[in-house]
């Protein structure tokens, strides 16, 4: 085999420190090496060029490079090979940059170090076996996982384009918390009345298969052939029966026992439940934690309600399987806990601010509800313990954000905006009533949001007080709220009847679960991390997994909606082609070797290694033995090295090729 | 009864020596009877309390650490420090030279010995919630039901969070247990945690009065007919200072202030005078229904 | 034992089963393995303090295994294996290389073996894995033999002792490991009696790439007892006949005991305990110790 | 004098070999070179997909190779870009490391460590800390009393000649 | 008022505030505040970075003795952030603090501001400012005798001694009979054995006071 080496001085960068004429001489004589020379800039067509004649020439069967790191040109320099007409795969790159040059300072031994790293590299590429890429199909439809704002956009999109979409809803209806607010900033238009057409339009549309009141149980499988297993919750109702009439609902005497979860706590629901009016699909649900029947197996008076006998006492959870393509996530966000929270917590509450202890201290979707016209008080203010209009609020922002000592120092990004819209709807609605909005900063970027703070101060008389809160405690049926205007320089005291804490938006506590189950990585608070912050913002790190909405970082709903819109065209270009190309790099068993003791089926993450059976002549088995995949393997060769018997093989990075870097040292 | 065999390192501080003589007194009445023995560390100094910190923190530092030292030299792995000033200064600097070397290097030097800073700190509720759980209840022989406690925790005894890993420093409910455990009743209110003015009290003898009158008004405001303390300061501060209070506002209102010790120790059956009630500036009265009690038994 | 003859020869009549495993007696403190396919051989069996062979290795073996593999349609095969070995075939099904339904285990309840042939059954000679042994008897067998006798007490005197060789720094156990290993001949005496030894080829035996250097050397060496040790980690059973086979008495089962101290310490494994169990290679637990990571 | 003079001063620098996983730990080693920190050079990185790939066998062929130290990293627990293949490398690493522990190789020959993508500093700073561990306790005897019987064979000189053929009749032979 | 562009940054004119002088504080100007020398012995004496306070003001708003101060408490650290050494040491507010660590707790940033507090006021004794709050600095000097002299803190001769450096000599002389009488204030102190060490531990730590003023 005959091996070019080529050294590149990348401008001033390597050979600062690496003495490259003397790499490149010092490498002609490892045997094996036909060529050797260096170059300023190997990655410039008059480099690439250099390569493709010194090919010509010397007729070189595989090329090392020692350059910059593999992952900034590897590729550039493997197209280079392949134009010279030698297979991508029998090109080396020794890492002299980042991993030599740049971190050393000393010449000697700099340069002795690139010596070994292009050592290493040739003993590896004369090992190295053409390889060419693999082919798989794809499945040309979309699992969205959260039927918030975000998913329902995502869904609408890739539905609209001509694909399939399975869209996976873990709560009985669709629509998020959007469908929890009252008005939006910076419009002030109704939430709901800007939602629930697009909650309907997803209902109706032919390719949108929509699963409420289901989870996602797990995702195997890779870019273009997931296989998403979906627990279908039993919600005890024939979902094909029901025609939504809402006899049970009301029939049913279970009336104090559960709280709504819609209501965000501020109502009770009966155990046959729909979530809120202009629920999509709008079928109940039954809750058997508080419902009779599944208590003493007495009661069924919403059987005796119904008269399309929809209710199905024995409904079990059902599990299905989608074969998806790709995945956008949309799992959205909750809100912090603010009460006190129990010794050791992750995040620690807010015992100073009593939230959970006094009832009219409430956090901002409380406030939402409150303030909604189809919320429990119909949208008139009143305070959750006595029904009284409250003549002086107190919204308290950054509640749980920016306080690292509680367990958070991000800017959850939307307080600030909803705490503005908030006091202006108070304002509004309660026009002899004083609003007291305590802040550290406003940050309002966005389109029409300065304006629409300004306008609350200005226009609605909001009262800003820069300052954060120390303590809120009870006297006399008043909350006593402690706070300082620092740009004064005075205490400020507020006995105000009712309290909002602007709390923090935070990934729901099962989304590290979640994410396991996807195969994306999250950050320390459990957010999903994008694969590059500012080029590839809705791509996850996992090739075909996309993401959309709060799941990613807190976002308000402008935000979310483009992201999805972005996550469902990057599903869209994916379907463009039939097939995917991908890189060879996959493990290969010896059947004959393999002894079938299937440790490498234990060890696969993805599921790539089958069992097959070999039989002898009477056609008994009398061995099985492990095949894997080339479409499923990701080619992370754990596998290889679990094998006891070294039956498996990872193409590009075999044993002997390793065997060989490790002899060079 | 209790579990013999429990002992710990007592560091009193020095207010248990004087102005809190009736604190040492309940204290060590109550572990006797709960099979607790206190030691108390040979020659121990003072902790150097708030004028220590607030104007050298490297004698502070050094101050504190001695009485640690002599704990380690004398066998004690666990020190009992029932002045909340005083369990706040050992945590404090224990916590200092654990996190920073260069401080317990300095801290050595002063003492000229070197230290495992190993000794660990209770307070006057960890001792009876943590060290001895339970065993208040089952050696109650008087139900101090009647009582209506506001239990007063002050700065010192649930701070700083990052050292107090056995209650919550905003809404605590380690005191209200024991205060339970002996039949009190306790009552929600506001003061719990808010300061005296703790080191002013002679300095800044008028902050220390509005600051301690509001807190007595709230537990008053709440019903409370007994305000319960573990600190020394919050004692003197709550206690004696009423006085001041009733020539100030003629209108106040007096509530007794009792220490938790003194409170376990009647529930335990000592009598007043054991316990040194006697000697608190506010009378307190023994409620009916506890005082026929006792004359039943 | 008379037990045993009739219920192997039954077995055998009604074909329930290829072939009967088992032991045979060779003189008088001395058994050997038998496979037996003919009814009438069944007087042949014994069952003894001299069993002391792990018979489970058999059951991998290519012609035994093609018994069962007759045209008469017969799947099963029988074997005799103490408490112990059933360990071994736990561990073998775990790794998919038997399966309990092809197989007929024929236990005996055992009170200890010898440490080898030709010495006297008592307390000085007792084997060293039936000190501390606590399965006399098996409940995953089909069938138990003999009564259940207590163990006699130890009294002899181990040749190397685990935990004071775990007392040795570094650099002297190195030398003793050195030492022991030097001997090895390569003959794999110790890898023909592990019934977990059962790969088509060894990895030992590859020699593109050449994963062990196979002439006995000490780096070689180091390297196969290393690598034997550690194919063996979490899955040996303790049998001890590699020890047993090793014709220059290279204390093996030192390894393998210290890794399934291991096994049991980090992560609560103990190898062929049950069927039900995850392996511990090829399972993990997102709170195994975190402890050797940067 | 500490062990670490001493050592370094027979003008002997430790070999050091890493084991990485290319998605996590020699991304990170590659921001340590973007953010030009600075770290000893003597370690030589191979890089592998996952370090759940790594055999316990690499090792000990790096340790015959005559390697003074190893690491192996990889991405952060819940990290692995394969999911799962750090944790069953943790599994393998904790039962290979008492092993070697046992037979008497000295804990700070093979260490191990998460280096995630974003972590040059973490890598620029093991980098030294293993490189310090292992300066500080020399060089390998133990493997090198081993490696000497082949060695020894072969005089530098002699072995230098031998590839000159070797390679001289690759040459002729095409 | 002197508006300068300094290396082309606007340079913070201060004089806000009732009690930052104007004469001093607008004399001490940093063009890097984070190198200034009241920052810097801050950061050296507390273990932490000055600039980890991002003024939300909660500490203030929880103060219980803020009431009775000048300067509200993160405006003392402000001073400090800006490097104006005279207004922090001037300021009575450190004097004030009663350490009962509300801030700390509740500091969003996990700023230790009681600890601060102690450092500036450190740094002021050791740069000889005399505060404004005489009697709380007398009574922590008064304090520190005691306890310099017997090893304990000798409550009498406390009284004694503070009530002599201040001329408070009427204060709570009702109390004392009272205490007297019930025990609590023993005449006599209680002195510890091995006064040497503690001795030894004082004059270490003493600071060097510049008594020029």
């Amino acid at each position: 085999m005959k091996i070019g080496v080529f050294i590149c001085h990348c401008g001033e960068n390597i050979s600062r420190t690496v003495d490259c004429p003397r790499v490149a001489e010092t490498c002609e004589k490892i045997p094996g090496v036909e060529f050797s020379i260096d170059y300023k800039y190997m990655c410039s067509d008059p480099g690439q060029k250099l390569i493709k004649d010194a090919v010509e020439i010397h007729k070189l069967d595989a090329i090392v490079v020692g350059s910059c790191s593999p992952n900034m040109h590897e590729r550039t320099f493997r197209s280079a090979a392949v134009a010279a007409g030698i297979n991508p795969f029998l090109v080396e790159i020794a890492n002299l940059r980042e991993h030599c040059s740049w971190v050393h300072e000393d010449v000697e031994s700099a340069t002795q170090k690139a010596i070994e790293l292009v050592r290493m590299a040739v003993e590896k590429v004369k090992r190295d076996k053409p390889l060419s890429k693999i082919k798989v199909p794809v499945t040309k439809r979309v699992l969205v996982i959260g039927g918030g704002i975000a998913g329902i956009q995502a869904a609408l999109d890739v539905a609209n384009a001509g694909y399939d979409v399975v869209l996976v809803e873990k709560e009985p209806s669709i629509g998020g918390h959007m469908s929890q607010l009252s008005e939006t900033f910076p419009t002030l238009d109704c939430s709901q009345c800007i939602l629930t057409p697009r909650m309907v339009e997803v209902n109706q549309h032919p390719r949108i298969k929509l699963l409420t009141y289901s989870e996602v149980e797990k995702i195997e499988g890779f870019i273009g052939n997931f296989k998403a297993t979906i627990r279908k919750k039993a919600r005890h109702i024939n979902e094909d029966i029901c025609s939504g009439c809402g006899q049970c609902v009301s029939k049913c005497p279970i009336k104090k026992k559960a709280f709504s979860s819609f209501e965000e706590g501020l109502a009770y629901r009966p155990a046959v439940y729909i979530p809120f009016p202009q629920a999509v699909p709008n079928i109940p649900v039954i809750d058997e934690s508080v419902c009779t029947y599944y208590r003493n197996g007495k009661c069924g008076m919403c059987v005796k309600a119904c008269d399309r006998q929809a209710i199905d006492f024995d409904q079990k959870d059902t599990m299905m399987v989608a074969d998806v393509g790709a995945v956008i996530v949309a799992t959205g966000y909750k809100l912090y806990s603010i009460g006190k929270q129990p010794l050791g917590s992750k995040y620690k509450g807010y015992g100073e601010y009593g939230y959970g202890k006094y009832k009219d201290v409430i956090d901002g979707l409380q406030f939402e509800r409150i303030a909604s016209a189809s919320g429990p008080t119909s949208g008139e203010i009143k305070r959750p313990s006595d029904g009284k209009e409250p003549k002086k609020i107190v919204f308290i922002q950054c509640v749980g954000s920016r306080d690292p000592a509680k367990g958070i120092s991000y800017c959850s990004k939307i307080c600030c905006m909803y705490t503005a819209k908030q006091a202006m709807l108070f304002r509004h609605k309660v026009h002899d009533g004083e609003a007291y909005v305590f802040y550290m900063d406003i940050r309002a970027g966005g389109k029409m949001y300065e304006e629409f703070v300004r306008r609350a101060i200005e226009e609605d008389h909001v009262n800003y007080i820069r300052g954060r809160v120390s303590r809120i405690y009870e006297e006399n049926g008043k909350y006593i709220v402690k706070g300082e205007d620092t740009i004064a320089g005075v205490p400020v005291n507020i006995d105000a009847d009712m309290v909002v804490l602007a709390s923090a938006m935070i990934p729901h506590d099962n989304a590290p679960g979640l994410a396991q189950k996807v195969g994306i990585p999250y950050d320390k608070y459990g957010f999903y991390n994008e694969s590059h912050p500012k080029l590839k913002p809705v791509e996850s790190t996992t090739a075909g997994v996309f993401l959309a909405g709060a799941c990613n970082a807190p976002r308000d709903i402008p935000e979310s909606v483009a992201m999805a819109s972005a996550a469902a065209s990057k599903a869209i270009i994916l379907f463009s082609s039939d097939s995917l190309e991908r890189e060879p790099v996959v493990a290969r068993v010896n059947e004959d070797l393999c002894a079938g003791c299937f440790y490498c089926r234990k060890v696969c993450p993805f599921g790539a290694v089958e069992v097959r059976d070999i039989k002898d002549m009477n056609g008994v088995v009398y061995k099985e033995v492990a095949y894997i995949n080339q479409g499923v393997c990701q080619g992370c060769g754990t596998c290889t090295a679990t094998c006891l018997s070294k039956s498996i093989e990872l193409a590009g990075f075999n044993n002997e090729e390793i065997f060989a870097e490790i002899a060079a040292l | 009864m209790a579990d013999a065999g429990l002992t710990y390192g007592y560091f009193p501080g020095c207010s248990q020596k004087g102005s809190a003589r009736e604190y040492e007194m309940s204290l060590l009445k109550v572990a006797g009877k709960l099979g607790i023995d206190l030691k108390e560390i040979d020659d121990w100094s003072c902790c150097g309390a708030t004028s220590a910190h607030a104007t050298n923190h490297r004698l502070a530092n050094a101050l504190a650490m001695r009485n640690m030292l002599l704990a380690e030299q004398q066998g004690l792995e666990t020190l009992v420090a029932p002045c909340a000033a005083c369990f706040n200064r050992l945590i404090t600097t224990k916590a200092e030279c654990r996190n920073h070397p260069e401080s317990k290097k300095d801290v050595e030097e002063l003492l000229s010995a070197s230290v495992s800073n190993t000794t660990s700190i209770l307070n006057v509720i960890d001792l009876f919630d943590k060290a001895s759980n339970g065993l208040i209840g089952s050696g109650r022989v008087r139900d101090m039901k009647g009582l209506k406690a506001a239990c007063y925790y002050g700065c010192l005894l649930v701070r700083p969070p990052e050292l107090i890993d056995t209650d919550d420093s905003e809404q605590p409910d380690s005191m209200e247990r024991i205060v339970k455990a002996t039949g009190a009743d306790v009552v929600e209110w506001n003061y719990r945690t808010e300061c005296c003015g703790a080191a002013h009290s002679i300095s800044r003898r008028d902050i220390v009065v509005d600051l301690s009158k509001r807190i007595i008004d709230d537990a008053l405001m709440h019903g409370a007919n007994v305000i319960i303390v573990a600190c020394p300061m919050c004692h003197t501060n709550l206690d004696m200072r009423q006085r001041v209070m009733r020539r100030m506002y003629p209108s106040h209102k007096e509530i007794p202030v009792l220490y938790l010790t003194e409170l376990i120790g009647l529930s335990l059956g000592f009598t007043e005078s054991e316990l040194g009630i006697d000697l608190h500036y506010i009378r307190f009265n023994m409620p009916n229904e506890i005082m026929n009690q006792t004359a039943q038994a | 034992m008379d037990e045993l003859r009739r219920f192997a020869r039954e077995l055998l009549l009604k074909k329930e089963v290829a072939a009967v495993i088992g032991y045979e007696q060779v003189g008088e403190a001395r058994t050997r393995p038998v496979v037996i396919t003919d009814p009438d051989e069944c007087r042949r069996l014994v069952l003894n303090e001299y069993c002391l062979n792990n018979l489970v290795v058999y059951l991998n073996r290519a012609r035994i295994k093609a018994l069962a593999r007759s045209k008469e349609g017969i799947r099963k095969l029988a074997v005799v294996a103490k408490p112990c070995d059933i360990r071994s075939i736990v561990a073998l099904i775990q790794e998919n290389q038997i399966r309990r339904e092809n197989l007929m285990i024929l236990s005996m309840n055992c009170h200890g073996v010898v440490r080898d042939f030709g010495c006297e059954f008592n307390g000085d000679n007792l084997a060293a894995k039936c000190i501390s042994c606590n399965t006399q008897s098996s409940t995953y067998a089909d069938k138990s033999f003999g009564e259940v006798r207590e163990i006699p007490k130890f009294t002899g005197k181990l040749e190397y002792d685990l935990s004071e060789i775990e007392q040795l720094p570094p650099s002297k156990r190195m030398e003793f490991f050195r030492e022991q290993f030097d001997k090895c001949i390569k003959c794999y005496a110790c890898r023909a009696v592990c019934p977990l030894c059962y790969c088509q080829r060894c990895i030992t035996d590859k020699t593109i790439p050449r994963w062990i250097e196979s002439s006995s050397h000490s780096r070689g060496n180091f390297a196969w007892n290393i690598v034997r040790a550690l194919h063996l980690s979490g899955r040996c059973t303790g049998c001890g006949e590699c020890e047993r086979a090793c014709p220059m008495d290279i204390p093996l089962s030192l390894l393998n005991r210290k890794m399934a101290m291991k096994s049991k310490e980090l992560f609560g494994y103990e190898s062929g305990k049950s069927t039900d169990n995850p392996t511990l290679v090829g399972s993990y637990d997102q709170k195994d110790s975190d402890e050797l990571f940067m | 004098m500490d062990n670490k003079e001493k050592h370094i001063e027979n003008g002997w620098e430790p070999k050091i070999v890493a084991f990485v996983c290319n998605w996590c730990t020699y991304a990170g080693a590659d921001l340590a070179g973007t953010s030009r920190l600075k770290y000893p050079a003597n370690m030589k990185i191979i890089r592998v997909m996952c370090s759940g790939a790594v055999d316990p066998v690499f090792i000990l062929k790096a340790f015959e190779r005559g390697a003074d130290g190893v690491l192996v990293s990889g991405c952060h627990p819940n990290d692995c870009h394969y999911n799962a293949g750090n944790f069953h490398a943790r599994r393998r690493w904790d039962l290979f490391h008492a092993l070697l522990d046992f037979a008497g190789i000295e804990k700070e020959r093979l260490q191990f460590s998460w280096i995630s993508a974003s972590e040059g500093k973490k890598f620029a700073d093991v980098v030294t800390k293993i490189t310090n561990d292992i300066k500080m306790i020399g060089p390998f005897k133990g493997y090198q009393e081993m490696n000497r019987q082949f060695t020894t064979e072969f005089p530098e000189q002699e072995k230098e000649k031998l590839v000159q053929q070797c390679t001289e009749a690759e040459a002729v032979n095409g | 008022m002197k508006n300068s562009f300094r290396n082309g940054f606007h340079v913070l004119q201060p004089g806000f505030g009732p009690a930052a002088p104007a004469k001093t504080a607008s004399d001490e100007v940093y063009p890097n505040a984070a190198h200034s020398y009241i920052a810097k012995e801050v950061a050296a004496k507390t273990f932490q970075d000055v600039n980890l306070c991002y003024q939300c003001g909660k500490c203030s708003a929880g103060c219980p003795v803020r009431d009775y101060m000048a300067d509200s408490p993160n405006k003392v650290v402000r001073f400090v952030q800006l490097g104006l050494e005279q207004a922090a040491l001037n300021s009575t507010t450190p004097w004030l603090c009663a350490g009962c660590l509300t801030c700390s707790t509740r500091c969003p940033n996990d700023f230790n501001l009681a600890k601060f507090m102690d450092a500036v006021r450190e740094i002021s004794i050791e740069k000889g400012v005399k505060t404004k709050e005489k009697e709380i600095s007398s009574f922590h000097e008064a304090f520190l005798r005691q306890v310099r002299l017997f090893g304990r803190s000798y409550e009498a001769g406390l009284v004694a001694d503070y009530k002599l450096n201040t001329l408070r000599l009427l204060q709570d002389v009702d109390s004392a009979p009272g205490m007297i009488l019930k025990g609590k204030l023993s005449v006599l102190p209680h002195k510890v054995k091995d006064r040497k060490t503690i001795k030894n531990i004082f004059g270490k730590t003493t600071h060097k006071k510049k008594r020029n003023g």
